[in-house]
């Protein structure tokens, strides 16, 4: 590639992107100092108009086919800072900003703030969180500059710790502690690869980078610690030690959001380094290792989670099972017989993938929520009848469900099939196996908890709390979105490939 | 062997030292110390891109520099948080663990 | 072999066995105060590599407050049965030898820089002087990098939001404790007397020299926080209870005014975080000045800890 | 006639509709009553569309079609019959019984598949129905939530979707050889002789479609799944349902290219499928699963003519295929529906209700005149004259034999009350099941121009259909009269070595999970950590 290209210059509407990070930075600030009682108010506006905003960018990428840009404070990498909307970006960016409006209505039943007289310390801490994840996500997914991500990644795992351990008990901060660690861990390890990368190229952006990167030990060294670290901030198995207890032991609320949202904020950073800011450097030999440790996290995933005994725990190890779905992506992207066609039906599987997870997941840990809060426990063999005292919310599990499962119409439906066509292009069928023992174990554990929930209740079902509707509704939304997924084929699927000159439009044929 | 490269040499090690402590030290506390002795071997490689690239009348490439101060502040909050976590963890249980099973008593850290 | 490479030789190897001593003694104890002298033995290293102005960050924040931080959890945490347990020699052996093949590894790395290195320094130096700034790291973080520092102040306050909420619910709005430090004694206090006032205007002399020499918000701020942590901690003054709204609203004050700053210059100078012309070296060091207070209040209260009592009306 | 396209989206839309509609309580809670009215704009789509045109659904670039051809016209027609009939039974079974809602969802949802499967000219919609059938199937199998329940829902839903995952993998491998970007089935089907990947395409689609056919070994679910599906469910699925997979067959296998190997397997799977089904129900007493056995058979035996057809190259084996199978939805539908019918008779009006079913019952066994005659007679040409043929003839003596021990199974569960009859609302959707039964068949054959079949009245056909039955009938005679003790085995014979595999299981999901506890610890996820740095790292140097 020529060393010297036409430098990015900030596009028209490009200023949106600056507003899509303010907002949330401005609700953070602004809720610190009118305290607790206002931060949902300001969530409330910030976090709807944040989707707005996203959803303006994405029309605007849509229909233009081109990325925007803006530079920050008008200096040109390397010297500055550039925000880059591509199409990964923008679907990333809706998706993530409706999960978490959907969050934010569904975590209005126990973090309500809006009645209390003096701030409590658990909505403030609840909204500011949620406020900053968003921010952190859509930092992560417009920043153009690797050292700018590793401080949206920290932001991101800031937010993210605090929520583990919302009702402090032992258990949640034991688990805290441990996501901190390891996750703090990641992050260093990412730093040393942002070093060394900056000490071969002297830039840190990501367009630059990917024009001027060379096969070199450095990068090569560089590139190795980076991915390990956001595996470990991922959770990509064997290194999923923090996430079970993490996400199992949280408000639901935030179980949703750490389940949905945060894991996917550092495997979107996963993708960009090896699709834009290193492409072409991942052998065959390493993708191939990359998708074992997703293939034994599908495997070993899904038949931890049917053997557990707490709905929660379960549905926290099927995101262990999903996380390693996300990886499999790599190995059929980067086969060895390299076509730009696959490569971007990989690419576009695994976006798919993440998005349909989110909704799906956010979805069921909402229903999880309902029911424990309805009955008091979650024990999975004593959960008999509840599905006839909350229908609907059992109905969301249901659908979360068959999308992870991945039955047509949903988005995990759409995925497997792109997943399935990528590994017939590249003759690389161990994969497919993996995907049907995947997807035939997870069937198991849905259904399995289904036939619990509607059999009949060991002893006279009593209800220790009424379900308020809205948030049955938001959980039911969810599912319902990621059941509707599988038809963004109809539509904007392309938009994934925006930006990416490399690799012609695929999808769906 | 200049200086830079003797510092960033010096940088690896300590990568080296902070990743053995994390990993083997069963002590939250000294979890985040051994984090801490990490995140600076990091910095001093950072350290050794900046002076290695000195030029322009400076002794050393001003952007690392200024990454290397982001991320010791960065560093320094989540040491702060880190040990309020362990200090609370403390205040409840009368110690500090991150071993949330029984499964993981044998190894140690439930008995730290 | 120069003076300076058997100084520096030395250094390093002080370095690395101070280092390798906080991870290998068996009391936490020892292994804290070994910390402290790390840190400054690490800013050494950092002058060393022309690096003042992170050689004071590291003093002021890496060395010093993450030292008192430590120091403080180690006296809390009264356990003296530390160390008992230890992860089996297999274990250890084997991280210890994987360890080894990663240092090996990024020693190769150091060893082989690219063949033209490259440096961003020139560049800096070249657009400086539009800011007003003698400081070129002060321009990187300030100018051409401003996006990053404004994300870590929010990171800074996000941090400190999650050390408070680790506070038991009861006591939320209510003071922090520095349990540890119950009973001042005389010799503390003098010092809390006598070091304020001179810490105060060296942390602000450090502020302000920070756009043209080495020294800025960040090591000024810390130096401000230990001066008042120290007031605190010799009983001097109460810790501010942190549902306090001027407390609020210092840690705030100077992010807000940053990003105000910021989105002015959109107006102003046609892009997010540009300064107008002529007007860029005023108003940085207005940023700077209200981003000390806040770094320096924030800091504080992130080493003084969750709240611990409930507010005394 | 009248437009196509009104006509086949009314025919999804209306149960769609009705599916839909259940998400609104009040609705819910009428629909079991309503659910006879769900295929009959179906119905009407067959009588009245006349030609191939498709139906687009959504933008050019993804879409999905759906069209009326022959095989799928002759289907539609009898199933949604079924349907409606069931439907109609349906809802005063339903009468105070616990989940009627969930049942009446259940039905339209796997009725809205099944009409989709039938109507689908693309991969997508066809695999998106076929799910959907499945699902919905699987809801009315556990209908009654006993243990029983649960335990056949979950076999059917984990062998359905194993099968549909296998069929995926066929699908996804067909669409890369389709030139072009469209997914059309039939152009699928094209393309698959000249595939580079012919073989396991085929061996794919066989393995998915076997399976949801109840192909021996794949049958377990079949006997399981109807004896716990309630009355007028196990009608259906028996009935229509499973008609799903002989269509894919038919509609997805080259039968116009001679392939002589897959074509042999699949016919010599097929009649032993025909036999075994026919040997092992004749050990059951249970109707519902005798039946079960029975469909075993009959399903083996249409797929014994597909590979037949494929073994020649012939592809009116399809039509053949097709028109038996169009038989058996009816009948095994009346039979099924005649099981609660004379469970609510009693002793003294036995007799009138027993002698219909009988008939149907022979029937299916290749009684002249009945419907089952006729498709013998269809079938004939495929078949040949060779072993497949004395196979065929040893199924019919086979079918005939079971039927008849349906039929005596079926006289114990009379009710206990002398004078009880079965309710109108039950009586009169069996009595025009079972007509149904007798006068389809005869329109369709006679619809065949004149010269192309057999007259089946020629007394020689005559003779030929009624040995095997009246051999048949000895045969029952003989077994009733000498064989004291016929030997017991359980429901879905070889799913019993499943069960064990099931026991087993937990032995080593619980190592699994030590082993996973074990990863979880700090110092062993930071030993992984650091040897798969150095693992990735070793990795990418190696380029």
């Amino acid at each position: 590639m020529p060393a010297t290209t036409v430098l990015d210059a900030t596009t028209a509407d490009g200023a949106l992107l600056v507003l899509a990070i303010v907002l949330p930075v401005v609700g953070i600030l602004l809720s610190f100092v009118l305290g607790g009682r206002y931060a949902e108010r300001i969530a409330g506006v910030l976090l709807p108009a944040g989707f707005i905003v996203a959803c303006i960018i994405f029309l605007k990428v849509w229909q233009g086919g081109e990325p925007l840009i803006y530079i920050v404070g008008g200096w040109q990498p390397p010297l500055g800072i550039t925000l880059r909307a591509d199409g990964l970006s923008v679907a990333m960016m809706v998706a993530m900003a409706i999960v978490i409006c959907l969050i934010g209505v569904f975590a209005h039943a126990n973090f309500g703030s809006r009645a209390a007289s003096v701030e409590t310390r658990a909505p403030l801490v609840f909204w500011v969180m949620l406020m900053a994840i968003s921010g952190a996500m859509n930092m992560i997914f417009l920043g153009g500059d690797l050292f700018t991500l590793y401080v949206a990644l920290e932001l991101l795992t800031f937010a993210a710790v605090p929520l583990v351990c919302l009702d402090g008990r032992v258990e949640t901060l034991q688990a805290a502690l441990r996501y901190l660690l390891f996750a703090l861990l990641g992050s260093i390890l990412y730093l040393v690869g942002t070093a060394l990368l900056y000490g071969s190229y002297g830039t840190l952006d990501i367009v630059l980078m990917s024009q001027r990167v060379r096969l070199e030990p450095a990068t090569l060294a560089a590139a190795t610690l980076m991915t390990l670290g956001l595996f470990a901030k991922t959770a990509l198995f064997p290194l999923h030690l923090w996430l079970p207890p993490a996400h199992a032991g949280a408000p639901a609320a935030a179980s949703a959001v750490l389940s949905a949202v945060v894991v996917k904020g550092s495997f979107f950073l996963i993708v960009r380094l090896w699709f834009d800011a290193l492409p072409g450097l991942l052998s065959v030999a390493a993708s191939q290792l990359i998708g074992v440790l997703g293939a034994s996290a599908i495997i070993c995933g899904n038949i931890v989670a049917l053997r557990q005994k707490r709905l929660k725990l379960l549905i926290a190890y099927s995101t262990v099972a999903q996380i390693g779905y996300l990886f499999l992506m790599f190995p059929l992207a980067f086969s060895a017989d390299p076509s730009p066609h696959h490569y971007g039906d990989a690419l576009t599987a695994g976006m798919l993938q993440t998005i349909s997870h989110a909704t799906a997941k956010a979805a069921m840990f909402m229903a999880a929520g309902l029911i424990y809060a309805a009955l008091g426990h979650d024990r999975i063999s004593e959960l008999g009848g509840i599905a006839r005292a909350l229908p609907m919310t059992m109905f969301a599990f249901g659908l979360g469900g068959l999308c992870l499962i991945g039955l047509p119409p949903t988005g995990g439906f759409l995925a497997k099939w792109l997943l399935l066509e990528a590994t017939i292009a590249t003759a690389q069928w161990w994969w497919a196996i993996v995907i049907i023992a995947g997807g035939l174990l997870t069937s198991a554990y849905i259904y399995i908890v289904l036939s619990r929930t509607m059999g009949p209740p060991n002893a006279p079902l009593t209800l220790y709390a009424a379900v308020p509707k809205y948030q049955e509704v938001a959980a039911l939304g969810l599912a319902c979105l990621s059941v509707l997924l599988g038809l963004v084929a109809l539509g904007p699927i392309d938009v994934l490939q925006v930006g990416r000159p490399e690799a012609p439009m695929a999808g769906l044929r | 062997m200049n200086a830079a490269t003797l510092f960033g040499l010096c940088g690896a090690a300590l990568v080296g030292i902070g990743l053995y402590g994390l990993i083997t030290n069963p002590e939250p506390l000294r979890k985040i110390l051994a984090f801490n002795l990490l995140g600076s071997g990091v910095f001093l490689l950072f350290g050794m891109i900046a002076r290695r690239a000195a030029a322009a009348g400076l002794g050393g490439d001003p952007v690392p520099q200024a990454m290397v101060i982001t991320a010791i502040v960065v560093a320094f909050a989540a040491t702060a948080m880190a040990i309020a976590l362990v200090q609370r963890l403390a205040d409840e249980t009368g110690r500090a663990s991150i071993s949330s099973d029984s499964s993981d008593a044998v190894d140690g850290e439930g008995k730290s | 072999m120069s003076i300076a490479s058997v100084f520096d030789i030395a250094l390093v190897a002080l370095i690395l066995a101070i280092g390798a001593s906080t991870i290998l003694v068996r009391t936490a104890f020892a292994a804290v105060v070994m910390f402290a002298v790390y840190g400054l033995l690490l800013s050494i290293a950092w002058v060393r590599l022309h690096a003042v102005d992170v050689a004071l960050t590291e003093a002021a924040i890496g060395g010093g407050m993450t030292g008192l931080l430590l120091l403080g959890a180690v006296a809390r945490s009264r356990s003296d049965d530390v160390d008992r347990v230890r992860v089996g020699y297999p274990v250890r052996l084997a991280a210890g030898g994987l360890c080894a093949l990663v240092v090996a590894g990024l020693a190769i790395v150091v060893l082989h820089p690219p063949a033209a290195v490259p440096t961003l320094a020139p560049v800096v130096m070249e657009n400086l002087p539009p800011s007003g700034l003698g400081n070129p790291v002060a321009g990187v973080l300030f100018v051409f990098r401003a996006l990053d520092t404004l994300l870590e102040k929010v990171v800074v306050l996000l941090a400190l939001l999650g050390v408070w909420s680790l506070a038991p619910d009861r006591a939320w709005g209510g003071t922090p404790g520095l349990q540890v430090y119950a009973k001042p004694d005389p010799p503390l206090i003098f010092l809390a007397q006598l070091l304020p006032p001179v810490g105060i205007v060296f942390g602000i002399y450090m502020c302000w020299v920070g756009a043209k020499d080495p020294g800025g918000a960040f090591q000024g701020g810390t130096v401000l926080a230990a001066m008042w942590l120290l007031v605190i901690v010799a009983g001097l003054q109460k810790a501010p209870a942190i549902s306090r709204l001027w407390l609020r609203g210092l840690l705030i004050a100077g992010p807000m005014l940053f990003l105000a700053i910021g989105l002015a210059g959109w107006v102003f100078a046609d892009a997010f975080l540009a300064y107008p012309e002529g007007y860029a070296k005023p108003l940085i060091v207005a940023v700077e000045a209200t981003l000390t207070l806040s770094i320096a209040v924030a800091l504080a209260m992130l080493a003084a800890g969750p709240p611990e009592r409930a507010q005394q009306q | 006639m009248m437009e196509t396209y009104p006509l086949l989206a009314g025919a999804l839309l209306f149960p769609l509709g009705m599916l839909l509609a259940c998400l609104w309580p009040g609705a819910l809670l009428r629909m079991p009553s309503y659910l006879a009215f769900a295929p009959i704009p179906a119905f009407a789509a067959v009588l009245f569309v006349a030609d191939v045109s498709p139906l687009v659904v959504g933008p050019p670039r993804l879409h999905l079609t759906f069209t009326l051809d022959l095989p799928g016209a002759l289907l539609l027609g009898v199933a949604a019959l079924l349907w409606i009939t069931a439907g109609a039974y349906a809802s005063p079974y339903l009468q105070g019984r616990p989940n009627r809602g969930r049942f009446a969802v259940c039905w339209l949802a796997a009725l809205t598949g099944c009409i989709g499967v039938f109507l689908a000219a693309d991969m997508v919609g066809f695999y998106l129905f076929l799910a959907m059938l499945t699902l919905g199937a699987c809801g009315l199998i556990i209908q009654h939530e006993t243990a029983d329940a649960w335990r056949a829902g979950a076999l059917y839903i984990g062998l359905g979707l194993l099968a549909e995952t296998l069929l995926l993998i066929a699908f996804v491998l067909l669409a890369a050889d389709i030139p072009g970007n469209g997914l059309l089935i039939a152009d699928a089907a094209a393309a698959l002789p000249t595939s580079p990947h012919r073989d396991l395409i085929i061996s794919l689609l066989i393995a998915g479609f076997g399976m949801k056919a109840g192909l021996v070994p794949f049958h377990v679910w079949m006997p399981r799944a109807y004896a716990a599906a309630p009355t007028p469910a196990a009608a259906v699925l028996s009935g229509a349902a499973v008609k799903a997979s002989i269509l894919g067959m038919i509609r997805f296998l080259p039968l116009d290219t001679a392939l002589p190997h897959t074509g042999t397997l699949l016919a010599a799977a097929g009649l032993f499928a025909a036999l075994y089904g026919v040997v092992i129900g004749m050990t059951q007493r249970r109707p519902k699963v005798v039946l079960a056995y029975s469909s075993v058979s009959q399903m083996g035996f249409i797929v014994a003519v597909i590979g037949m057809g494929m073994i020649a190259g012939d592809g009116r084996a399809a039509l053949a295929a097709i028109f038996y199978s169009a038989n058996h939805v009816l009948v095994k539908g009346a039979l099924f529906l005649s099981i609660g019918v004379i469970a609510a008779t009693g002793r003294r009006y036995l007799w009138p209700m027993l002698l219909p079913v009988a008939i149907i019952a022979v029937g299916l066994g290749g009684l002249p005149l009945t419907g089952g005659a006729l498709a013998k007679i269809v079938v004939d040409g495929p078949l040949g004259d060779g072993a497949a043929n004395t196979v065929a003839t040893l199924s019919a003596v086979g079918t005939t034999l079971l039927m008849l021990q349906f039929v005596r199974g079926l006289i114990t569960t009379v009710s206990t009350d002398q004078e009880a009859t079965a309710a109108p609302s039950l009586f009169w959707p069996w009595l025009s099941t079972a007509a149904a039964s007798l006068v389809v068949p005869w329109a369709l054959f006679l619809a065949v121009p004149e010269g192309m079949l057999p007259n089946p009245l020629a007394p020689e056909l005559l003779w030929k259909a009624l040995f095997p039955v009246l051999l048949g009938a000895i045969l029952a005679a003989v077994v009733w009269r000498w064989v004291r003790r016929l030997p017991h085995i359980p429901e879905g014979d070889i799913v019993v070595v499943l069960d064990s595999c099931v026991k087993i299981a937990p032995a080593w999901g619980k190592t699994i999970e030590q082993a996973e506890g074990m990863l979880r610890r700090w110092h062993v996820a930071g030993i992984s950590l650091l040897a798969l740095t150095l693992a990735l790292g070793a990795a990418l140097l190696a380029q």
